[in-house]
């Protein structure tokens, strides 16, 4: 149904979007919608980083097919599914870009697939919710985990690892941490851990002390934060702190962000996460990366920077192999037949387009920085 | 035709049927008592003024009866049904006009959708009805223009029809609100200290204009300028204090005592 | 009443030609020249524009309209500014979401029976918060939209939490499919001029000119017989009609229905759109949404540089020409008309 | 029982967090008659001023002022060159309007100077907890607490017993009246306004610590603050005092006891159930919202 719906929009729009066939001296362009305004623009900042980082790469080194430079064009998803439509529905048709990366927020990517799907290459970086590549769909790729992915992988540590007999659960209400907590639910019950106490709380809140009051008077062995918004997650963990804190504290995996760490101010040290991406993890690709974006911006590259650079890195080399930038039949196949070099390893991408990390790694906060402790293989 | 006190009295005594009566109306806001005991009777056809120094409470007893503020204690009767606690614009459709001193008329609208608005409560027309020309819609149409046609004849505002009412000159104004007021054909008519801050002539042409529209109908003023009264009123009602001092033709009522050391003691304007 | 008008023009003195603030005077433009103007521009833009981009946004425009006119009957209608509007474009959107993919609906039903519940929310929350103004409204109404928010967040059974609803089946008007651009758009646009024409027919029946005499005065209009507290209901119950059927034919756009469908940024849109084009002119909110939605698409600009501009012009337009694009355009003709030596009005 | 006190003593000292919030939101509607929705903004801004000055290794108790100085100027040339022109006399339609727009604004404004991410702001207070008789407060709140109580207690004071003071609330009883007995309203309009905008920076300025520094944080704040004043009786100064302690109190309560989710419903619950009771409020007039 879905499928044949959008066929019928992909042969509709294809007619506008393939006029003034490109020459060889013509940049590809790779269009990225991003929330760049608003309270989600912090995640856009990362994206275009990662991406502009990508970029001067490719071009440096002339670019791909034969010297067609890449160019990469911004637009503001808003946060919001009509603002990813409005995004991509313009970089399509308007500034004809050969693919389409970026995306954060996944009910906006979400939105994003229906106009994408069957109609132009469609890259997702850093959005994490399984339903996006669920349905599957020829065109569409994602190159970080899915929650379920890292979920299994955190989880397994936390219950054969940290071994609590009893865990508190706190965390924003929103598709992505409900999924975790659904997850934890699941892996706990496994190995029939309690979970005594499950808070999750709105986009508005920004004081914690009841909720930290009352789990604490429950005396959990365990908390479990799943809060993937910077500034308010500093905040939980400053008040967790200030209520004299839990003998165990971790947060959601792939949310732990410096933007979350320096807020803080100390707060999360001693928190435990996992993550499929570390600055000290060890390879030459991974040092050059973090040595390219330090020498760039001049900080460090988080997990939101390095999607989004693989993200338009991948999209470049593809279209190189293929040797078209048009046929998406032709890249989707290739990107799927082959391994992809990253700086965390080869990525290979399975039948729903989902690429998997070679390795998840357990991390600490220490000194207000990730300090990795532990490495799990990725499942 | 003009009453002189004279045959307003006989009328008085002859009258039976009364337009309004008010039987010991109090009103306190707060702490502050504004009426106390406050009775009065306005027959059928009079032209019926209501003075007293400023704050004595006539704007309160002018409210009161036309319903916009309820009393705290008393029955208002007006045309012989009990409008104590109803609802303003119901009796407002029974039957009640009256103009108000400062927000006189709608002042965004031309003259003529004034008169519009004026018109509601005879209005009987749907939104459907109004897209397909039901016939409720046009006799509420024809009624309209021609009901129009007539108000703005007797208040001479054809001229300024088009014009909006904010541009229009104050006495102008006034008598648009006239207007308005007799759009809904009142029995009976409140006017809120209308010659308020008129020239000579304004004031002379809107006491030819109540004359000329008084006849049939029953007219209650609120005025400061005794000019009017005196020219207008059969029988005035003398507030104090909010409380009523004399009933009596206007020529009448400065002769009371109570009445000449009120007007003395308050600083009118 | 369309006769008096006209019949009103020709014998008053041309005074009565200039364009003014008030709403009788904004349909006093020969409605059927503007309707046929309006069909033949649609039908043109359909037919001719080719970059489905443009058509789309132009389909998705006409349907965020219905949403600006629906807040324009609050604010132009009543002088209220309703912030808590975007709980009826919501519930327009969820109850096609609902509709269509929990019970299968086909989309017309799904958008009627939404329309339906939009109504009935309307009247239980007029009920409530009609009898405040101002301010009062405003925050109040405003409120209400933060509760529903929550309620769709936390009700998952019944909205999908906070992915909300997707995978919508193929979505058709009278088997025209919304996917189509030019389909989406040819719905939209007969849909907005018919609400336009209901509008004009509104304005100018007994409920319209009783509407626009409590805004202009309300003490005056009760003491000529009209139920504020009814006509207040009356106009809030169509604008909650209106918005629901806004926010049903926004959902072929987005393909998905999100809690944040009920945040107060909707409904902030809307009003500046209305604002933009002039809440007395009957297609000012109209013209505001060509504005908002095309322009920022060209402007390229930082999208915070332009939320600034955007708030800036918004201020200046009050401070200046709180009757929109509409006053200042009418305000230009008058003077043109001076200028060119036509008779004075006043 | 320790839960319930522990609680109860969030509440009370949330609430002190709120009155902060809303005194300033209340005065300006109950003088100018204006429904302030760019409080938020200048919120945030005092946040923003906070974060520069600790920045600058200014000592936080000496920012402090230096922020309420700030957003109190920035207030008074937003008074002269919008709020007066615009707004006065008119009902609340163009408020309400003109003041969202101008916060928007100043969000944009914020976002494009300091960019999105969340900025820490250093206090004192800001890592230390108190514990009374087995009851932990954090610093920063129990610092808070007293602020709010001392300058709330002051402002009263000054209210009742300064010429300018009664002044302000001669022309919130009765503008016209005032005018009549040659009280300068548009002097005292303005002040009232500076007021009510420098409280909220003195807000942003206390809470910045506990919530960092970030150019929406003022959106949630006025959710609040709209809340609590309403429920007190938007322009009435002691109804908001009493409105954010229960506030404070019933968000507490709800959050252990009832449902964490569901919360931010509660607020606008009781709102409406309020004004169903007292259509002014707690301790609201009815000349302040009537038409």
């Amino acid at each position: 149904m879905q499928l044949h719906f959008t066929r019928a929009l992909g042969a509709l729009m294809l007619g506008s979007c393939l006029i003034a066939p490109a020459t060889a001296a013509d940049p590809v362009k790779i269009g990225i919608a991003a929330p760049l305004s608003g309270g989600a623009a912090t995640y856009g900042h990362d994206v275009k980083r990662g991406a502009e980082l990508a970029a001067d790469k490719i071009n440096e080194k002339g670019g791909i097919l034969g010297g067609r430079k890449i160019e990469l064009i911004f637009e503001d998803d808003k946060g919001t599914p009509q603002g990813g439509v409005a995004a991509v529905q313009k970089l399509i048709s308007v500034n004809r870009v050969n693919a389409i990366t970026g995306g954060t927020n996944s009910s906006v990517v979400l939105a994003e697939t229906s106009i994408t799907r069957s109609r132009i290459l469609h890259v997702n970086g850093a959005a994490q919710a399984d339903a996006i590549t669920d349905q599957g769909s020829p065109w569409l790729f994602q190159i970080n985990n899915t929650v379920s992915a890292n979920s299994r992988s955190f989880n397994a540590y936390i219950t054969d690892v940290l071994k609590p007999k009893t865990v508190a659960y706190m965390g924003e209400n929103t598709e992505f941490n409900k999924t975790v907590l659904e997850l934890l639910r699941v892996s706990l019950k496994a190995k029939n851990i309690e979970i005594i106490n499950v808070s999750t709380y709105d986009a508005d809140t920004n004081d914690f002390t009841s909720i930290i009051t009352k789990i604490k008077s429950l005396k959990p062995d365990l908390l479990y934060v799943s809060d993937a918004y910077p500034a308010r997650a500093a905040q939980l963990w400053k008040q967790v702190r200030q209520l004299g804190g839990f003998p165990k504290e971790v947060t959601s995996p792939g949310v732990v962000t410096p933007g979350m760490m320096n807020p803080s101010e100390g707060a999360m040290d001693g928190v435990i996460t996992g993550e499929i991406f570390v600055v000290s993890s060890p390879g030459e690709a991974n040092k050059k990366f973090v040595d390219d974006y330090r020498k760039k911006w001049n900080v460090d590259p988080g997990k939101g920077n390095l999607v989004s650079y693989e993200a338009v890195i991948l999209i470049a080399a593809a279209m190189d192999k293929a040797g078209t930038v048009s046929d998406y039949e032709k890249i989707s196949k290739t990107i799927r037949d082959n391994k992809w070099a990253s700086p965390r390893g080869e990525l290979s991408f399975d039948a729903k387009g989902r690429a998997t990390a070679l390795n998840f790694y357990i991390q600490q906060v220490k000194g207000g920085k990730l300090v990795q402790i532990d490495q799990v293989k990725s499942n | 035709m003009h009453k002189t006190p004279a045959d307003a009295s006989t009328q008085a005594t002859a009258a039976t049927e009364f337009a309004v009566r008010a039987s010991d109306i109090h009103k306190r806001y707060g702490g502050v008592t504004a009426l106390d005991g406050v009775s009065l009777t306005v027959n059928a056809g009079e032209i019926f003024g209501i003075i007293g120094p400023n704050g004595a409470g006539k704007s309160t007893l002018f409210d009161v009866l036309c319903g916009i503020t309820k009393a705290t204690s008393g029955k208002v009767e007006v045309l012989g049904q009990d409008v104590t606690r109803m609802s303003p614009h119901l009796v407002a459709r029974s039957g009640v006009a009256r103009t108000f001193q400062r927000t006189a008329v709608f002042g965004e609208a031309t003259v003529f959708d004034n008169l519009l608005y004026g018109r509601h409560s005879s209005f009987r027309h749907s939104v459907i009805g109004r897209i397909f020309r039901s016939p409720a819609y046009r006799n509420d149409h024809g009624a309209f223009e021609a009901k129009a046609r007539e108000v703005l004849a007797v208040t001479g505002l054809g001229e300024d029809r088009g014009r909006l009412a904010s541009v229009l000159a104050y006495g102008v104004q006034r008598r648009l609100a006239v207007a308005v007021a007799l759009m809904s054909e009142p029995k009976i008519l409140f006017l809120d200290e209308p010659a308020a801050g008129m020239n000579g002539r304004e004031t002379d042409d809107f006491i030819a204009l109540i004359r000329l529209i008084a006849p049939g109908r029953t007219i209650v003023i609120v005025e400061h300028d005794m000019a009017v009264i005196k020219s207008l009123c059969g029988r005035a009602l003398v507030v104090v204090d909010g409380r009523p001092v004399v009933v009596d033709a206007p020529d009448q009522v400065f002769k009371h005592a109570e009445v000449i050391s009120a007007y003395l003691g308050a600083d009118d304007d | 009443m369309p006769d008096l008008p006209t019949e009103a023009a020709m014998t008053a003195p041309p005074a009565a030609a200039i364009p003014t603030l008030a709403g009788a005077q904004g349909s006093r433009v020969r409605p059927l020249a503007a309707l046929g103007v309006a069909i033949v521009a649609a039908v043109l833009f359909g037919t001719l524009v080719t970059n489905s981009f443009i058509v789309t946004i132009a389909g998705y425009t006409c349907a965020f309209s219905l949403f600006a006119l629906s807040i324009n009957i609050m604010l132009g209608g009543l002088g209220e500014v309703p912030l808590g509007q975007c709980v009826f474009f919501g519930i327009g959107g969820y109850g096609v979401g609902i509709g269509m993919i929990k019970f299968g609906l086909p989309f017309e039903l799904a958008a009627a029976l939404s329309m339906a519940v939009s109504v009935a929310a309307a009247a239980l929350i007029g009920a409530l918060t009609l009898r405040l103004t101002g301010a009062y409204f405003s925050i109040v109404s405003w409120g209400l939209s933060g509760v529903a928010l929550v309620a769709a967040l936390n009700l998952t059974d019944v909205t999908g939490g906070p992915l909300g609803m997707y995978g919508f089946p193929p979505i058709t008007v009278a088997s025209i499919p919304l996917a189509n651009p030019r389909g989406y758009f040819f719905v939209t646009v007969t849909v907005l001029i018919l609400a336009v024409l209901l509008l004009h027919a509104v304005r100018d029946s007994r409920f319209g000119a009783a509407m626009e005499s409590v805004r202009q005065n309300r003490h005056l209009a009760q003491s000529v017989g009209v139920d504020i507290f009814r006509q207040r209901l009356k106009a809030f119950l169509l604008s909650a009609t209106l918005a629901a059927l806004g926010g049903a034919l926004c959902v072929p756009y987005a393909q998905i229905v999100t809690p944040e469908i009920f945040s107060v940024g909707n409904t902030v849109d809307a009003l500046l759109m209305v604002l933009l084009g002039g809440s007395q002119l009957l297609v000012g909110p109209i013209i505001g949404a060509v504005i908002f939605t095309v322009i920022p698409h060209y402007l390229e600009l930082d999208p915070n540089v332009r939320i600034l501009l955007f708030s800036t012009a918004i201020v200046l337009i009050m401070i200046f020409a709180p009757g929109g694009l509409h006053q200042i355009s009418s305000a230009l003709i008058r003077r043109f008309k001076r200028k060119s030596g036509a008779q004075d009005p006043r | 029982m320790d839960l319930l006190l522990q609680t109860l003593a969030n509440g009370i000292v949330l609430g002190a967090g709120y009155a902060v919030i809303s005194v300033g939101l209340t005065l300006v509607f109950g003088i100018l008659h204006i429904a302030n929705f760019a409080h938020g903004a200048f919120f945030a801004l005092g946040a923003y001023v906070m974060f520069l000055m600790i920045s600058l290794h200014v000592p936080y108790l000496v920012a402090l002022p230096v922020a309420v100085a700030v957003v109190a100027i920035v207030g008074f040339a937003t008074e002269t060159t919008i709020v007066r022109r615009s707004l006065y006399g008119e009902g609340h339609h163009g408020s309400i309007i003109v003041t969202f727009a101008l916060g928007q604004a100043m969000v944009a404004a914020l976002l494009l100077i300091f960019g999105p991410d969340p900025h820490p702001v250093g206090s004192p207070f800001g890592q230390s907890t108190l514990s009374i008789f087995g009851l932990m407060i954090a610093g920063q709140r129990a610092f808070i607490f007293v602020i709010s109580v001392l300058v709330l207690s002051g402002f009263g004071v000054w209210l009742r017993y300064s010429t300018k003071g009664q002044q302000i609330l001669a022309v919130a009883q009765n503008p016209r009246g005032a005018l009549y007995s040659g009280i300068n309203v548009p002097m005292i309009r303005s002040v009232s306004f500076v007021l009510g905008v420098a409280a909220a920076g003195l807000a942003g300025g206390l809470l910045a610590p506990i919530v960092t520094a970030y150019p929406t944080m003022g959106h949630s704040t006025l959710i609040t603050g709209f809340t609590v004043v309403i429920l007190g009786g938007m322009g009435s100064i002691s109804g908001a005092m009493l409105g954010s302690l229960l506030m404070g109190l019933a968000n507490a309560l709800f959050e252990t006891y009832v449902s964490v989710s569901w919360t931010p419903a509660l607020g606008w619950v009781l709102v409406i159930a309020v004004l169903l009771l007292w259509p002014q409020g707690l301790r609201g007039r009815a000349e302040l919202y009537r038409h």
